[in-house]
């Protein structure tokens, strides 16, 4: 059984009268014990996506569609039963985890508080687990640093409190967004390291959010990929690396390859503007195989092969390809 | 080469973007009512009106009336035509006054936050000890000892504005002193002074255009509260806060209309001033 | 610990250099802007007077020398801690200001109170619900007291609560004749009435303050109003509130956490607010014929009586200084990316 | 191109040093060494890349080049002057010869300001020109970062990054300068527009008499493309240097070895990276007393390294390695 | 705990009392505390109109403080018996000669205001020759010692009080006095809350009898609309310096009254005629023609205010509105301009203290006027202070004020103003003819020559306009009606000592 079920999901934003579709029908499922890659350019929602599931968007976003997780709609869960589920079920490490601590408070503090609001423990005894994660996620001498305020810290430990944060909660779906941008090279090495091993810690489900194939192909099984919005393809990490039976998928991955020759491979032109309501396929504009069905009818998902999904009306020709 | 390029229009003006920006009635409503504000401003002379500051002893405080459609007042002018012309005075001395404190007090802080250091604790200082002066005292002594002259009035309403902005601009500058465009400025070969003025000091245009409404605002209670106790601006000059003033004392004996109306006037121009700004701002601030 | 006493220290002691450069400008600006708004001698010769008495007057207390030297003289005075005497009663001016001040502080305090007591609700409120109807209201009462004179919302209200409604006391200063002054403890009526346990005169005080205070409370609480409202809105738009809220923290607590990190401009704001408010009175004091420093001032304004309002201008000054460094050291408290900065 | 054939050398630095006072403490600063003696040379033409990680004094020793930072020590000779402590005012005719192009595209353009405008302000210190030929400049410099000139007329916030990026560049080429410090031009683009830059890039290589440049990124991958020769940084060291085949096919510092075996899709050994960070970053504050910087992270640490200071030493032709036992680890 | 059938009188002024010290008193609040807390050597008698009030009879003087006086038969002494058994309110000492010899001795050594009173009283010499008896020497003809030794500056004080208050630097205890009250009047100060309130008790002892109110409460409210409402809602019993338009609103107020009483109160602007064209007698003319008199009387004063015809007011002694050229034609000010040569007009400033909304709106009338016949003038307010000392140095173009005249006399009136020099002469005017028409009035007890002197007078200051007499003001005070007692003193000083309330 897939622990999270995703369907139809729709998001906009209104931003000055205007409509941003941020997120264009997205069906998707993870499943249980999976470490799943969501990867696609900046703005393709990746972002977007998991802030609609715990209900994290600001106020001028409206959702629309359905989030099961364990079964339950998320959507339309009551205030009280979806705080049970942040943090507890679902773990969430943003995108700068400097910014995502609260600076006027230690680090220890914010961890404890996470810890009291799910476990009911004490103060002092909430202040003890939390200098113990933060141990755990390889910070040196723990005790004292949990007194530290977040400007003390540096990204990466800041990146390790946010985690040790999650960690306390023990959830069953861990969410990372972009954990290791702004980080150098050997501490996201580390960062991810330290993800993974809290994943199978827990033996959580892992759902990571990056733009970047190469961290995918190291750290995940599965993986989604996504393009203005919408999913285009779906699938293990190994097919879809070897095999991607989406255009787009190749053309990204074309940008990753090493390659001997004298011009570095792109896509060319523009994401598409999110403003426009889409019709047909959001990648028409820029991919080499497009038809005159591409900018007409927006394509289905399509199996290529099995738990290889994508979305394309040439899916299997480019999978075969 | 991008697909589908075509020739695009000619960038539209900032008034043209304000208004066909994106809310239809409302913002359109706003500018137009404050245009037409400042235009009634202007045509108020050439408008059907009563002298301004044709007083008539003999009609003194009427209550509103078809001939006084906003009564007369204390010195028997009338009430309409005073709160008309009175948009040019106020204009006037809001525009030069905040003029002013923005021309002086905006350079002073960019150039403050720009070069930092030394000059900066010295600019600081300065404004502190501006801004540390009781407004409305020390604007009766300078008024006591220069003359209630419109120009001594403008300079007050400015000192007060000097630190206001440079303070605002101040602190914009201060983390665009590292902004990678500043940096670049550098690069392109822009002085040190023309990467002030040219480049960061219109980035200082949002917040300081936020400020305005209520610059605006303070100038007309500055001028009020002078005249309230005895040094506004020279009678019988049509002015709002004056007019406020002059009216206040008969208001408590069911004389309203001398200074409800131009109460009301500055209400409204102060309203619209606020919405047209946080449009300006919506408008002209980056779009992430 | 002791190396963050010392780094306290430095910053203090940096701090109180600049006040007291500050207080120095404030002074010299002062001084010349009194000096030249007439002659004080007038005061003292009585109704008929030749130039030969003007001139011995104007040698006896030394205004016939340079302004430069008079200043040195009066700043002489000053650090002294004598602020001269008014010409015009012959009273200290320190005395003058002394019997003053609590009755303005009082009523500036309590302008504060109110002030902030519905601007930074005001402003959560209309953050958390930008299209609300408390932000309407917010926005409609801040625009409102913009652009609203004090001394004609002040006539306004008295006419309407003393005169229409009679729900207040007659504007008559601090408390009711019939009552009188309480016992001198701190020179605030509403916290001596109390000391001295007379119930009826406490409520007497509370009630001549209420107006006033208001007055003052909806003219000058649109910007702390503004401020709490857009910092706040930053706030709840900030990461690291998604992220409480991310994991699971209760509302309350959400915004436990925002208030607390909204506060630091809006503390420098409410600073300004009442080193503004101490000689924003002035307006309020004459409508409500309010015996504190601002119509003092006024009256000596209108002697050419220089001392008194030096002292009150730098009074002021000084207070407004004060604050806003109490603000400083406030912000360098409570923030501790602020305090790394000291 | 061939670096051996240009010829003499266009911008020398020697030994550049700059240190950053963090906070002030009492009356005391403390402080962080961005550059420590950081040397490399660029030849008319050449395009150097300089590749290390976040933090590492890279953006720092541009902008101590273009004297928008001033060095602390060492010497910054271009055609063979002296400029790194010239004034302000004597640097300003320096300014079209040495140009920069920003890390962020988006943030390095006045929001204030159309395209067109931002180019006219580069092109203002080309006297020659006058207000119409500059502005049909401004078309020719968009045209040549493929961008046309329909692009003039916007802001910066309704262009997307790669184009702006491209902006950038014509911004740098505006005034004919022979040198353009490139500062992760790529960092903040998606990988499926990073390639329009590099080829950019490429193209401007090829033109006879085009600038020299001076190529920075945390990412070695997009090196491959452009550069000649290859300077690794950290914490302000120049830890290698060499060619780029010496570089990519026969890397010796365990740094650089990272680096690769960051950018490369599956093939890094995560597990021994892992353990803490917080030594690590806090070691970056202090200049240490003696010692390998990157003793805490190297997996190669012997005992050796903790005491040793390490120095450049040539190893083969033209390369140069800070690690005493490079030659051990094959 | 205060007494239960205490009478209170509750007065609302606009400014805290300036100085209890009579000599240096010049300003309306000191002016009139002054004269309730000092008894004053003599005073008006006074008659009822049946109008609900009485005025002074100027014309009948009663001893205060000294109860009876003889003159010498060639007039040139007068010997002052003092009331025996009046005491001082603070000390209970009785008044003595010694005290009056103090206060003599005090007027020369402040040279004070009371100096000048004595020097224009022509007083050459006091003595003491009684324990009771004062008598004095006059250097010439004394006309006008009754009028002068009736006003505010003119009580005993408490000699040896005063001098065991001395300074140092302060030998006639002026600091002190100034704060402190040493009268033998009608009432004392009770306490003084600087700002706020003073109180006053009455004199239980006064050689009259006690006054009817017990305490009277004069209250500080700086801001005439509240003085206005809180008598309309009976907070208070009488409000001082109420606008004209304020009295207006409260006429026919439930339970206000507003008494309405004629003076010798003269609106005046006055001309600097030392320089430009107001130098110029044809200006002045040209301006006094152009100025609208009905409308202001009418608009401005409601129609309470008389017509002036030149320096005697209309109510005044020697009045001849015959020789009074002026009414408004600005043809005719529009020819004397052009004669003069200012066809295109000119411009001038006209300054005026500030917060006096009846002077303001005339000015604004003026303005207009002028502006009708080619004038621009400007108006400039300025604070009392300044506008006062403005006026004693010349440093006017043009002021506006109103000017009381307390003593009926157009001699008296010509001394201050007009004679060259005089201390209340702001325009820097001086004519020959002039001069001496005044030195003859003052010279001369005969009231029939004196008329004759005053019409010539009368004709050539009004010739020469070196004033332009706008208005002849009524005094008006509204107080509750149950307030009754009121005399209208020349000074338009609130006498408390006959009020009652019933
Ligand atoms: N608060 C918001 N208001 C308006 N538009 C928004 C808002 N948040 C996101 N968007 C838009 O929604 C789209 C998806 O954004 P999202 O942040 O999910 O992208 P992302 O894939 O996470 O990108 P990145 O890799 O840069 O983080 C973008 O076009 C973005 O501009
Ligand atoms: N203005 C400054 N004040 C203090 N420290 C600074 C300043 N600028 C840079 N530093 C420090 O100098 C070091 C080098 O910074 P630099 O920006 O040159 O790194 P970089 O290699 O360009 O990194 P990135 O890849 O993140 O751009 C860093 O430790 C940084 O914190
Ligand atoms: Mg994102
Ligand atoms: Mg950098």
């Amino acid at each position: 059984m897939s622990l999270l079920q995703i369907e139809g999901l729709q998001l906009q934003f209104r931003v000055d009268r205007e409509t941003v579709y941020a997120l264009r029908g997205v069906d998707l499922s993870v499943g249980a014990g999976t470490r799943t890659a969501i990867v696609g350019e900046s703005g393709s929602g990746k972002t977007a996506l998991t802030l609609s599931l715990l209900r994290l968007l600001p106020p001028n976003a409206q959702v629309k569609g359905s989030v099961r997780f364990l079964g339950r709609e998320l959507l339309t869960l009551d205030e009280a039963a979806l705080r049970q589920v942040r943090g507890a079920q679902i773990a969430m490490i943003f995108q700068h985890a400097q910014a995502a601590l609260n600076p006027l408070l230690p680090v220890g503090r914010q961890i404890a508080d996470v810890c009291r609001q799910h476990s009911g423990m004490g103060r002092a005894e909430a202040w003890e687990r939390a200098v113990e994660v933060l141990a755990a996620t390889g910070i040196q001498q723990a005790a004292a640093r949990a007194r530290d305020y977040p400007h003390q810290y540096s990204g990466g430990m800041a990146q390790r409190a946010l985690i040790a944060m999650a960690l306390v909660c023990e959830p069953q779906l861990l969410i990372a967004d972009e954990p290791t941008s702004g980080l150098d090279v050997a501490v996201q090495q580390q960062v991810l390291a330290l993800v993974e091993q809290v994943v199978a810690r827990l033996d959580a489900t892992l759902l990571l959010i990056t733009h970047d194939l190469a961290v995918v192909a190291d750290t995940c099984d599965q993986i989604i990929v996504m393009y203005a919005g919408e999913v285009m393809e779906t699938g293990a990490t190994a097919q879809v690396l070897e095999r991607p039976a989406n255009p787009y998928t190749a053309a990204l991955l074309a940008c990753f390859e090493q390659t001997d020759e004298a011009r570095m491979p792109f896509i060319p032109g523009r994401t598409p503007d999110m403003r426009q309501a889409p019709t047909g396929c959001s990648f028409a504009g820029r991919c080499a195989m497009t038809r005159d069905i591409c900018h007409q009818q927006r394509p289905q998902a399509v199996e290529v092969a099995p738990g290889h999904f994508s979305a394309c009306h040439f899916a299997q020709e480019v999978a075969d390809a | 080469m991008l697909a589908g390029e075509q020739a695009i229009p000619e960038r539209p003006s900032l008034l043209q973007r304000m208004m066909r920006a994106n809310g239809p009635m409302r913002v359109r409503l706003n500018i137009g009512l404050l245009l037409l504000i400042v235009l009634l401003g202007l045509l108020a002379p050439l408008l059907p009106l009563h002298d301004p500051v044709r007083p008539n002893p003999l009609n003194r405080f009427k209550a509103p009336s078809l001939e006084h459609p906003f009564g007369t007042d204390g010195n028997g002018m009338d009430v309409l035509s005073r709160t008309i012309h009175a948009i040019r005075t106020d204009f006037a001395l809001a525009i030069s006054s905040v003029a002013l404190g923005i021309v002086v007090g905006a350079p002073l802080g960019a150039l403050s936050g720009y070069f930092g250091g030394r000059l900066d604790s010295v600019i600081t200082r300065i404004t502190e000890v501006f801004q540390g002066f009781p407004q409305i005292l020390f604007g009766m002594a300078v008024l006591a000892a220069a003359g209630n002259t419109m120009v001594n009035l403008v300079l007050i309403l400015a000192f007060y504005n000097v630190p206001v902005y440079s303070k605002m601009v101040r602190s914009v500058t201060l983390p665009l002193r590292e902004a990678d465009f500043v940096q670049a400025a550098r690069v392109a070969g822009n002085s040190p002074l023309s990467v002030v003025f040219r480049h960061v000091l219109p980035n200082t245009l949002v917040p300081v255009f936020s400020q305005l409404p209520l610059s605006c605002a303070y100038a007309a209670q500055m001028i009020a509260g002078l005249s309230f106790i005895g040094l506004g601006v020279a009678i019988p000059t049509p002015e709002w806060g004056s007019m406020i003033q002059l009216g206040a004392n008969q208001l408590v004996f069911g004389k309203w209309w001398a200074s409800i109306f131009p109460g009301l006037a500055l209400f409204i121009s102060v309203w619209l001033l606020n919405n047209v700004s946080d449009l300006f701002g919506s408008l002209v601030v980056r779009r992430a | 610990m002791l190396d963050s006493m010392r780094e306290w220290g430095f910053f203090l002691l940096r701090r109180f250099g600049v006040f007291l450069i500050a207080l120095f400008g404030v002074s010299v600006i002062t001084f010349t802007v009194t000096h030249k708004i007439g002659n004080p001698v007038y005061l003292l010769v009585g109704t008929r007077y030749n130039q030969e008495m003007l001139d011995n007057i104007r040698r006896e207390i030394g205004l016939d020398r340079p302004l430069h030297e008079q200043y040195l003289r009066y700043a002489g005075n000053l650090l002294q801690g004598n602020l001269g005497i008014s010409r015009f009663s012959y009273n200290p001016v320190l005395e003058d200001i002394g019997r003053r001040l609590p009755a303005t502080l009082e009523l500036s305090s309590w302008a504060l109170a109110m002030g902030v007591l519905w601007a930074v609700p005001a402003g959560i409120l209309a953050a958390l619900r930008p299209q609300g109807r408390m932000a309407r209201l917010a926005d409609l009462v801040a625009r409102t007291g913009v652009s609203m004179p004090g001394f004609w919302l002040g006539l306004l209200l008295i006419f309407v609560f003393f005169a229409e409604l009679h729900w207040f006391p007659a504007p008559l200063g601090r408390i009711a004749r019939s009552i009188g002054p309480p016992q001198y403890v701190t020179g605030w009526y509403s916290i001596d009435t109390l000391l001295a346990g007379d119930r009826e005169a406490f409520f007497s005080s509370v009630s001549h303050l209420i107006l006033p205070a208001l007055t003052l409370a909806i003219t000058t609480s649109p910007s702390t109003l503004q401020i709490t409202r857009k910092r706040m809105q930053e706030v709840l738009q900030s990461d690291y509130i998604r992220s409480a809220r991310a994991f699971g923290l209760p509302g309350n607590k959400v915004y436990r956490y925002a208030l607390r990190n909204t506060l630091g401009p809006v503390i420098t704001m409410i600073a300004m607010t009442y080193g503004y408010l101490l000689s924003g009175t002035v307006l309020v004091e004459v409508v409500f014929t309010w015996p504190g420093l601002g119509l003092y001032a006024v009256d000596a304004m209108n002697h050419s009586d220089y001392e008194p309002i030096m002292g009150v201008v730098l009074l002021s000054s000084g207070f407004y200084l004060l604050v806003y460094l109490a603000s400083d050291i406030f912000n360098a408290l409570f923030d501790p990316r602020v305090r790394t900065e000291l | 191109m061939n670096a051996e054939a240009a010829g003499e050398a266009l911008l020398r630095i020697e030994g550049a040093t700059k240190r950053f006072s963090l906070r002030q403490r009492g009356w005391r600063r403390q402080q962080v060494v961005a550059l420590d003696g950081v040397s490399m040379t660029l030849r008319r033409g050449e395009t150097v890349g300089l590749v290390g990680e976040s933090g590492s004094g890279k953006s720092t020793l541009g902008r101590c080049v273009l004297n928008l930072l001033r060095l602390d020590g060492g010497r910054i000779i271009y055609r063979g002057r002296e400029i790194q402590a010239l004034p302000e005012r004597e640097w300003r005719p320096l300014r079209r010869r040495l140009q920069m192009v920003f890390q962020n595209p988006v943030s390095s353009f006045n929001p204030m300001m159309t395209i067109e405008e931002a180019l006219l302000d580069a092109l203002r210190q080309v006297p020659e020109l006058d207000h119409a030929q500059r502005r049909q400049r401004v078309g020719d410099l968009l045209e040549q970062v493929q961008l046309g000139a329909r692009f003039a007329v916007l802001y910066p916030y309704e262009m997307s990054g790669g184009q702006l990026q491209r902006a950038a560049i014509a911004r740098a080429l505006a005034p004919q300068p022979d040198f353009i410090f490139l500062d992760e031009p790529t960092a903040n683009l998606d990988m499926s527009i990073r390639g329009q830059i590099i080829n950019l890039l490429l193209d401007l290589q090829q033109r006879e008499g085009g600038p020299g440049f001076v190529f920075v990124t945390h990412d070695l991958r997009v090196l491959r493309y452009v550069a000649e020769r290859i300077y690794v940084i950290t914490q302000g060291h120049i830890v290698e240097s060499g060619s780029r085949d010496q570089i990519f096919h026969a890397p010796r510092h365990p740094w650089t070895r990272a680096l690769l075996e960051a950018s490369s899709i599956g093939r890094r050994d995560r597990r021994q990276a892992s353990g803490s960070d917080g030594e690590a970053d806090i070691s970056l504050a202090t200049s240490p007393e003696g010692g390998c910087r990157l003793l805490a992270r190297c997996p190669h640490a012997r005992e050796r390294c903790a005491r040793e200071t390490q120095v450049l030493r040539e190893i083969e032709p033209g390369q140069q390695v800070r690690c005493w036992r490079a030659e051990e680890l094959d | 705990a205060l007494a239960q059938e205490e009478n209170v009188l509750v007065i609302a002024i606009p400014g805290d009392i300036e100085t209890l010290d009579p000599p240096f008193s010049r300003f309306q609040r000191s002016n009139e505390t002054n004269l309730n807390i000092y008894d004053q050597f003599f005073r008006y008698g006074s008659v009822d109109t049946g109008l609900g009030y009485s005025v002074a009879d100027t014309g009948t003087i009663e001893g205060a403080s000294v109860e009876s006086w003889e003159w010498s038969d060639d007039l040139s002494s007068i010997v002052l018996n003092i009331r025996e058994g009046a005491t001082f309110n603070k000390t209970g000492r009785e008044v003595t000669a010694d005290d009056f010899i103090y206060w003599f001795e005090r007027a020369v050594g402040t040279e004070s205001g009371t100096l000048w009173n004595v020097n224009t009283a022509n007083i050459a010499s006091w003595e003491k020759t009684g324990s009771h008896q004062v008598t004095l020497q006059f250097s010439q003809l004394s006309p006008w010692l009754f009028f002068l030794f009736r006003d505010q500056s003119q009580g005993p004080m408490d000699a040896i009080e005063a001098q065991a208050n001395v300074a140092d630097d302060d030998p006639w205890a002026a600091r002190w006095l100034a704060k402190n009250d040493v009268g033998s009047g009608e009432f004392y100060v009770e306490s003084w809350e600087p700002g706020v309130a003073m109180v006053l008790r009455a004199n239980p002892d006064y050689w009259a009898g006690k006054a009817f109110f017990d305490q009277i409460v004069l209250q500080v409210v700086p801001s005439s609309a509240d003085r206005a409402l809180l008598l309309r809602e009976g907070e208070i019993d009488i409000a001082a310096s109420l606008s004209t338009d304020e009295l207006a609103a409260l006429e026919g107020a439930e339970g206000v009254k507003v008494l309405t009483v004629p003076t010798r109160n003269q609106m005046i602007m006055g001309l600097n005629v030392t320089e430009g064209p107001l130098a110029n007698k044809l200006v002045r003319q040209a301006l006094s023609y152009a100025v609208p008199y009905d409308d202001i009387i009418e608009g401005i004063f409601g129609g309470k205010a008389k017509k002036s015809a030149g320096p005697v007011p209309v109510d005044g002694k020697h009045h001849d509105g015959s020789v009074w050229p002026y009414d408004y034609d600005p043809d005719k000010a529009r020819e004397l301009l052009a004669e003069a040569g200012y066809a295109d007009g000119f411009e001038f400033t006209l300054d005026i203290a500030s917060g006096v909304t009846t002077t303001e709106q005339i000015a604004v009338v003026l303005q207009a006027a002028y502006a009708d016949v080619g004038v621009t003038m400007n108006i400039n307010l300025q604070t009392a202070a300044v506008f006062g000392e403005q006026l004693g140095t010349l440093g006017h173009q043009a002021w506006m004020r109103d000017l009381l005249w307390y003593v009926d006399d157009p001699g008296y009136t010509g001394v201050a103003t007009f004679r060259t020099g005089g201390i209340t002469n702001w325009m820097g005017y001086s004519n020959e003819t002039i001069d001496g028409l005044i030195v003859q009035m003052n010279g001369t007890l005969d009231e029939e020559l004196k008329a004759e002197l005053a019409r010539e007078y009368q004709r050539i200051v009004s010739d020469e306009a070196p004033q332009l007499f706008l208005a002849d003001m009524p005094f008006e005070i509204a107080m509750r009606d149950d307030i009754h007692g009121y005399v209208q003193l020349p000074d338009n000083l609130l006498w408390y000592w006959p009020l009652y309330r019933e």
